[in-house]
C-alpha cells in the first residue's frame, strides 16, 4: 500500500511542480477548441450545434496527447525496471498512475471546460451535460491511454504511435460521451447513453492496468 | 461480355481497384519471399 | 511491507545458463554458485555481456537457455534482489530527499530512514536539492543511499564506482564489506579495482 | 522452457511438432502451388459467372456485381482479425512460436483486404446513393477496423526486436478483439441515432441463386487466396529470422 | 556545406528508417479527421462545409504534435551540444531541420489528404485548392514550429509545451488556409489569401532559422 | 572546409576565472595556463564543479566573472574544441558508422577517414549494428572515434575512462599523447589514473 500511495505521489509532484504540464494541457485543450471557429468560420449557431463535439474532441486528443509522459521518461531513466523489482506488483503501479493521470489532465481539463463552453456559445444545461460526461467518460479514456502507453513504452521511437493505437478503440467514449450531451433521439437516448459512458469508465479502468502491465512485462522481457 | 449498364465505369473501377490490390499485395509478398530467400541462399543456408 | 527483518541467506547458483540480447547469445553455458555472505566481481572487456548477465540474473532479462535458482529465497516474501543499472533513475523536479523516500515507499523500507541514509553516502548537505541537479558522482551515491533504506540480501550492482570520486569508492567498499558481513550477496559489475578481499572473480569475453 | 529440449524428443504430437518452424516450412511448402491453382481456377469460375451468366438484379440493375467482390473482402475483413486474435491467443498462452509469425504475416493481408472492401463499397456507393462515403454503421465500423489494422502494422515496424514486438502486439489484439463488438455496437447505435431509416436493412433482401452462386465462388476464391497467401507469408517470415539469426552470428564470426 | 547535407541526411534517415514516424503522423492526421463526424454527427451537408477547416486543424495538430521530437532528442543525449561546437551555423543546423521536417510530416500529409477529403464528402475543385493551400501554407507551420520547439528545448519540461506556444502564432497561416479554399468573399478573395499564406510561408521559412538558433543558444546559455 | 592543415599551436590562459551554475560559484578565482602540446588533469570530489568548468572552457556556459582566452586561435578558421560530456550524444537507429560520419560531416573531417578511426577505437566489427545497441563502454569507444575524425587541436574530457576496460584506458592514453605529440592541448576531468606523463594536476573542492 505504502509503494501504491508512494508512486500516486511522486506522479502528481511531478506533474504539478512547476504547474508546467497541467497548465500545458489545459492550454492545449482551450486552443484546440478556440481554433476551430477560425477554421470554420464565426457563425454562432453553427458552432453552438457542434460545440458538445468540439469540447469533446479537444478534451480526447488532450488526453491521448499527455500519454507520453505517462511511462516514457520512467523508461529512459530506469526507474521502470525499479518498478519491476519493487515490492509492488506492475499492475499496482499502473493504476497509480492512471488515477494520478485522471487528477491531473482530466480534472483540469473539466474545470476549464465553462471557459470553452463561452467561447463556442453553449447554453446552460447543454454545458451542464457536457462536464457530467466529460466526467463520466474521461476515466474510460485515461484507463485506454495508459494501456497504449504500455504498449508503445517498450519502442525506442514511439511518440504519437499511442494515440494513433489508442484512438480506434476510444471511439465508442466519444460516441456516448457526445451522444449523452445532444440527443438527437430524446432525453432517453440520452440518459442510456451515459449509462454506456460509466459502463465503459468502469469496465476499463478494471482490465487496464492488468492488461498494461502485461504489455509492460512482456515488452521488456 | 454482356453490357454492364449505365454504370459501368463504377463496377469496372471496383473490380480494376481490388485487381490491382491484390496484384500488388501478391507482387510484395512474392518479392518479399524472394528476396528473404536469395540473402538465405548468399549465406549458404541450404535449409530454406 | 517492511523488511526490518533480518535478511533470509540466499545462494544464488545457475547451471549452463546462457544469456544475450534477443537471441544473440553472448554469455553461455555458465555455472556459477555465489554463496550468501561472499561477492562476484564480473570483469571483462567492453561489450562482453556484463551488463546482460546481471540484468539476467535480476529477472529483467529472461534467459536464453539453463538454469538460475536463488536457494533460500522465499517468493512470497516479497522481491529480494537490487539491481543498480548504468542508469541511475533519478529524475529532476524531485529533490535528493523525495527521490529517496520515493524508492523506501516503493522497495519497502528498512530501520535505516532516508535521512540516515543519505548522511552515510554523504548527500546529507543536498536533501533538498532538485536531484536532477546533482553532479554525475552525487547521483551515483544517491544510488547507493537507495541500497540502504530497503535492505535486501542480493545486490546486482553495474559498474558502481563510475563517476565516484576516491571517497566515494572506498565508502562504496566500505556498505559492500557491510552488507556480506551481514550475510548478503553481491555480483558487481566493475572495471575498476574494488577493495573487496575474498571475493571471487568471472572474467567475461576474452577481446574487446 | 528450453524450446531445444523440445525439439531433441523422438515422440511429439503433431502439435509439438508443427511447432517447429522447420517442420512447418517442410510440411506446408508443398501445398502452396496446388492451393494457389485452386485459388486462380475458382477466381477464374467466379468472374466468369459474374459477369457472363448472372443477372442484373431488379433493383440495382447491374451493380450488383460489384457485390461479387465486395462481400468476400468485407468477410475477409473481419475473418482475418479473427484469426490474428486466435493467433495472439497462441503467442500469449501456448507461446507457439508459429503464433507470432501467423500474427504478423496477417496483419498487412487485414488492412488490405479491409481497405478493399471500404473501396469496392464506396465504388458500389456512388451509384446506389449518390456519394463515395456515408457514415454509416457497417462502413463506419469497417473504417475503424482499418484504423486498427493499420495501428498494429505501425506497432509491428516499431520495434526492433521481434521477439518482444510478438507478445505486445498479441496484447494489443486481444484487447482490440474485446473491444471490436463494443465500436461495432456503439457505432450502430450512433448510426441509427443519425439516419433512423438506415440504407441497408439489417436482414437485407433475399437473393435469388441465379446471384448466390456467384457470390459462393467468389467467397470461398478470396478466402482460399487469403489462405495461400498467409502460409507463403509465413514461411517468408520463418526465413526471415533465420536471415536476421545467421546474419548477426556471421557478424559475430567475424568478431571471434 | 557537408554539414548541411549531413545534418539534413541524418533527420530523414532517422525519421524514415524503420518507417514509424512517417506512417504514424500521417494516421494521426487521418484519425482525427475521421473522428470529427463521429462528434458532430454524419451531416454531409454540414460536413463538406466545414470540410476545409477540418482538414487545415488535423494537419495544424498532425505538424505541431511532431515539433517535439525536433529538437529534444537531441538536446537529451547531448548531440545539441556538439551541434554548438560544430563547424557550422546553428541557423543552418535549424534550417537543414526544418526541411527534414516539412518533407517528412508535411509532405505525407498533403499525399494522403485525397482519403480525409473523400470521407468528409469534399468535392472535387475544393479539394484541388485545399491540396494547393496546404501545399503552400505549411512551409511556415513547419517553420514557426521549429522556432517554438527552440524556445521550449531549453526548458527541461516541454512536450505539449511547443504545440501551445505556437499555435496562436500560426493562426494566420490557419486563417489563410481556410480562406484560400471556402472564399466567404468570392475567388478574388482566395487568390489573394493564397498570396498571403506564400508570403507567409517565405517569411517565416527565411527568418525562423536564425530566431530559433538565437533561442536555443541562449537558452543552453 | 576540410581541415586536413596541421594543427595550430594554442594555448589556453584564464584569469580569474569564475564558474558555476546559475549564480552559485563553484569554482572561484582560478588562473591557470595550459601550452600546446600538455595536458592539464582536473580531481576533486563529486561535485567539485569539474564538468562545470569543462562547460565553461567549452564556452557552452558562460563564466561568471573573469577572462578566459585561447591563445593562437583564429575564430574565422571555425571552431578548434571538442568537448565530451558525461553523455554520449549517440542515437539508437543510426549506425555506428553512420553516426560517426554524420560527426565528421558535422566538425569538418580530417586525413583519417571514419572506417579507419573506427578500426583505431577497436570497433570495426560493429560498423555496421545500430549505435544504440552498443554497451557503454562501446559508446564510450565511438566518442573516441569522433576526436579522431576530426582534428581539433583542444580536447576537453569529462572522464573519458568511465566505463572502459583496461584496453580502453590503454587505447585512450595513447590517443592523448599522440595528441599532444601533435601539439595539441587537452584538460581532462576524471578520477581514474591516467598514465600521462607530464600532465599538470588541477585539485578542485576540498570535500564531497
Ligand atoms: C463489415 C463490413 C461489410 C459487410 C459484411 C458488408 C456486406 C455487404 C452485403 C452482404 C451487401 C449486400 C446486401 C444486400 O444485397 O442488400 C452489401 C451491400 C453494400 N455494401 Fe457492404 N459490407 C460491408 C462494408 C461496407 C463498406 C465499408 C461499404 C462502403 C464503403 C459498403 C457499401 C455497400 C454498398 C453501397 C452496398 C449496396 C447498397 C445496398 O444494398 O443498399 N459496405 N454489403
Ligand atoms: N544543471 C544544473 N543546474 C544547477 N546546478 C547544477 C547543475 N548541474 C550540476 N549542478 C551543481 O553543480 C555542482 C557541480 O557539478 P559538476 O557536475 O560540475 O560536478 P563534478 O565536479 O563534475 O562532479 P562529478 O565528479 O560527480 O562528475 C553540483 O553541486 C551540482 O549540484
Ligand atoms: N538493447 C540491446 N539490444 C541488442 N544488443 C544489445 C543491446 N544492448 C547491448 N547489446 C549488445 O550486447 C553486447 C553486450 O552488451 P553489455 O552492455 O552487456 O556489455 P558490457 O559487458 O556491460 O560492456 P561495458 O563494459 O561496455 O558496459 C554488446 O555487444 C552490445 O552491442
Ligand atoms: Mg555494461
Ligand atoms: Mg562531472
Amino acid at each position: 500500500m505504502s509503494g501504491f500511495l508512494g508512486v500516486l505521489q511522486r506522479e502528481l509532484r511531478l506533474n504539478l511542480s512547476g504547474g508546467g504540464e497541467v497548465l500545458t494541457l489545459v492550454l492545449f485543450f482551450i486552443i484546440v477548441g478556440a481554433i476551430v471557429p477560425f477554421a470554420i468560420g464565426p457563425d454562432q449557431v453553427l458552432l453552438a450545434s457542434i460545440a458538445p463535439g468540439i469540447i469533446w474532441i479537444a478534451a480526447f486528443l488532450a488526453m491521448l496527447l499527455g500519454l507520453d509522459r505517462l511511462f516514457r521518461p520512467d523508461r529512459d531513466d530506469g526507474t521502470l525496471a525499479l518498478y519491476r523489482l519493487a515490492d509492488m506488483s506492475m499492475a499496482g503501479v499502473v493504476a497509480a498512475k492512471v488515477i494520478a493521470h485522471w487528477l491531473t489532465t482530466a480534472l483540469p481539463l473539466i474545470i476549464a471546460s465553462p471557459f470553452l463552453a463561452m467561447i463556442l456559445a453553449m447554453d446552460g444545461p447543454t454545458f451542464a451535460r457536457t462536464a457530467l460526461s466529460l466526467l463520466l467518460g474521461t476515466p474510460a479514456l485515461a484507463a485506454f491511454g495508459a494501456f497504449g502507453a504500455a504498449v508503445t513504452v517498450a519502442i525506442r521511437r514511439g511518440g504519437l504511435l499511442a494515440p494513433i493505437l489508442i484512438a480506434p478503440l476510444c471511439v465508442p467514449v466519444l460516441i456516448f460521451g457526445v451522444g449523452a450531451i445532444a440527443p438527437l433521439g430524446g432525453p432517453d437516448q440520452a440518459s442510456s447513453a451515459m449509462l454506456f459512458l460509466a459502463a465503459l469508465s468502469l469496465m476499463a479502468l478494471a482490465l487496464s492496468p492488468f492488461a498494461a502491465a502485461l504489455a509492460i512485462d512482456w515488452g521488456e522481457e | 461480355m454482356i453490357g454492364l449498364g449505365e454504370h459501368a465505369e463504377f463496377i469496372i473501377a471496383a473490380y480494376a481497384g481490388v485487381f490491382i490490390g491484390l496484384g500488388l499485395l501478391i507482387g510484395r509478398i512474392v518479392y518479399d519471399s524472394r528476396r528473404v530467400r536469395a540473402r538465405l541462399e548468399a549465406l549458404g543456408d541450404r535449409r530454406g | 511491507m517492511t523488511q526490518g527483518q533480518v535478511q533470509h541467506r540466499i545462494n544464488l547458483k545457475t547451471q549452463a545458463l546462457a544469456c544475450g540480447r534477443g537471441d544473440a547469445v553472448l554469455v553461455a553455458d555458465l555455472s556459477l554458485e555465489v554463496a550468501a555472505g561472499s561477492a562476484l566481481l564480473l570483469r571483462g572487456p567492453n561489450g562482453a555481456g556484463k551488463s546482460t548477465l546481471l540484468l539476467t540474473l535480476a529477472g529483467l532479462l529472461r534467459p536464453i537457455s539453463g538454469t538460475l535458482v536463488f536457494e533460500g529465497a522465499d517468493p512470497e516474501a516479497g522481491p529480494f534482489i537490487h539491481h543498480c543499472g548504468h542508469k541511475n533513475a533519478v529524475r529532476p523536479r524531485l529533490t535528493v530527499l523525495e527521490t529517496l523516500r520515493f524508492w523506501a515507499d516503493l522497495n519497502g523500507s528498512g530501520p535505516l530512514p532516508p535521512a540516515a541514509a543519505l548522511e552515510r553516502v554523504g548527500l546529507a548537505r543536498t536533501a533538498r536539492v532538485d536531484a536532477g541537479y546533482l553532479s554525475a558522482g552525487q547521483q551515483r551515491r544517491l544510488v547507493l543511499a537507495r541500497l540502504l533504506v530497503s535492505p535486501r540480501p542480493v545486490w546486482l550492482l553495474d559498474e558502481p564506482s563510475a563517476a565516484l570520486d576516491a571517497a566515494g569508492r572506498e565508502l562504496m567498499a566500505a556498505l559492500l564489506v557491510d552488507h556480506l558481513e551481514s550475510g548478503g550477496l553481491a555480483v558487481i559489475a566493475t572495471h575498476d579495482d574494488i577493495a573487496l578481499p575474498g571475493a571471487a572473480t568471472l572474467t567475461l569475453g576474452a577481446e574487446a | 522452457m528450453n524450446l531445444n529440449g523440445i525439439d531433441d524428443t523422438p515422440k511429439m504430437s503433431w502439435w509439438s511438432r508443427l511447432a517447429h518452424p522447420g517442420q512447418f516450412l517442410s510440411w506446408t511448402r508443398p501445398l502452396i502451388w496446388p492451393l494457389a491453382a485452386l485459388t486462380l481456377v475458382l477466381m477464374l469460375v467466379g468472374l466468369w459467372f459474374a459477369f457472363f451468366n448472372s443477372p442484373a438484379d431488379y433493383q440495382m440493375g447491374d451493380t450488383v456485381r460489384i457485390m461479387y467482390v465486395h462481400v468476400p473482402t468485407a468477410w475477409l475483413s473481419q475473418f482475418v482479425y479473427a484469426a490474428m486474435s486466435v493467433s495472439a491467443l497462441g503467442t500469449l498462452v501456448w507461446r507457439h512460436p508459429l503464433a507470432d509469425v501467423s500474427m504478423k504475416a496477417a496483419a498487412p493481408l487485414g488492412a488490405a483486404f479491409t481497405a478493399m472492401a471500404l473501396f469496392t463499397g464506396s465504388m458500389w456507393g456512388r451509384p446506389t446513393w449518390g456519394t463515395f462515403w456515408e457514415w454509416d454503421g457497417r462502413m463506419t465500423s469497417t473504417l475503424i477496423l482499418l484504423f486498427i489494422y493499420l495501428g498494429i502494422i505501425a506497432l509491428w515496424r516499431a520495434f526492433d526486436d521481434q521477439l518482444r514486438a510478438a507478445r505486445v502486439v498479441a496484447v494489443f489484439t486481444l484487447v482490440g478483439a474485446v473491444n471490436v463488438p463494443i465500436i461495432k455496437f456503439s457505432v450502430d447505435w450512433w448510426s441509427t441515432l443519425h439516419q433512423p431509416a438506415s440504407v441497408f436493412r439489417a436482414d437485407g433482401p433475399t437473393m435469388p441463386g441465379s446471384l448466390l452462386t456467384p457470390l459462393f465462388v467468389m467467397f470461398f476464391a478470396f478466402t482460399l487466396l487469403f489462405v495461400t497467401l498467409q502460409l507463403l507469408a509465413m514461411h517468408t517470415e520463418i526465413r526471415r529470422r533465420r536471415l536476421i539469426t545467421l546474419e548477426r552470428r556471421a557478424a559475430q564470426g567475424d568478431a571471434l
